[in-house]
């Protein structure tokens, strides 16, 4: 199982999903209309760094973050 | 690693300890403080932070040949008149310091994983207008 | 008005005072610290300083429309490792904060009535090679 | 008469001296070998105020001061 995390401002519980890669698990977010908004602007990382393949493969035990537009100061 | 404070950083505090420990062997030091501004009636503003990449991001700038850098940043609420934000830069010469803590302050608005949020009658209101949207963001997108 | 002190300022009590006094409405406070640098077997530095006209200088950076600038500065002898010149900028924004620090402390090393002495074995070596000639100099020249 | 004082590094004592002008006052500092290095890298100020103009008129009461190359900081 890949454990997602949902930061700052994305009012969503971590969840588990059982996927293969990014494109299995951009599959199972998109069908949530709520997240549909967050996940045009957010970035993703896989055990805590940024990706920006798709095909990055997910293992079990795998831990990707959503971050959505950042404001830190 | 990043200083995290719950709530305004004591900014003096913070200060006082970074020049005694790092001035030797430089001879400028250039500290950024960022004061929460009374602004569109807002009590404060309040922070949501992801420290593992927060420190990871902070890494590439922690370990330059011709600097020191170190930073702190609040979580939570920060009233107005508080500082959520306090970064120091320590460099030989003034030159490459007043480089630095500008390319520093700009990098760690575009890139550092932090979110703000307005403090309006205790309620905490996502501050999208001064959001940045992250290098790769929509990777997701449907 | 400059802020003149007998030897090393005592940068963190003055950065307190300007940090509680100054603040309010403003969003980023960025001082500069000059720290004497161990540097060519030199045991400090030593200034002289010319105080009304160094306050003249200083007038056109007291009154900004979008800032607040304040300076210290010392007389005599300072030692490796203490502070001679402290300053800090208040502004709304970081923008023009980064441009006044800069701005401000460039034209402080090319203008304002100063001299630097290099301390070495107890005597005062007038800092030639670091000095700037000042604007309009070389009229009385034969 | 008029008070001319050396700034900084320039170790010379105030004098006074009777001009009606800096050009005058030029002529009679010349007179100081030593001082002619130091005029060649110094600005002039009158009553406290930088002047660029050798037909700067003095009177009664003024005072010059000569500022060498600065550096503070």
């Amino acid at each position: 199982m890949v454990k997602v995390e949902f930061l700052g401002p994305i009012q969503k519980e971590p969840i588990e999903v059982d996927v293969k890669n990014l494109k299995e698990l951009k599959e199972v977010l998109n069908k949530d209309e709520e997240l549909k908004e967050w996940l045009r602007v957010s970035a993703v990382g896989v055990n805590d760094k940024i990706v920006t393949n798709l095909d990055t493969p997910l293992k079990d035990g795998d831990r990707v973050v959503i971050l959505p537009p950042v404001c830190g100061g | 690693m990043v200083e995290i404070y719950k709530g305004g950083i004591p900014v003096i505090e913070v200060l006082d300890r970074w020049y005694s420990e790092f001035k030797d062997g430089y001879g400028a030091m250039i500290p950024f403080i960022g004061i929460v501004r009374r602004d569109k009636g807002i009590d404060g503003l309040s922070f949501d932070l992801y420290l593992p990449m927060l420190n990871e991001w902070f890494k590439k700038w922690e370990n330059l040949p011709d600097a020191k850098i170190v930073m702190a940043h609040s979580f939570g609420d920060v009233r107005v008149g508080e500082s959520s934000f306090l970064c120091a830069v320590f460099t030989k010469h003034r030159e490459e310091g007043f480089r630095y803590i500008k390319e520093f302050v700009e990098d760690f608005k575009a890139n550092a994983p932090i979110w703000k949020y307005d403090l309006v009658n205790g309620k905490r209101i996502f501050a999208k207008d001064r959001a940045k949207i992250l290098k790769g963001a929509g990777l997701l997108e449907d």
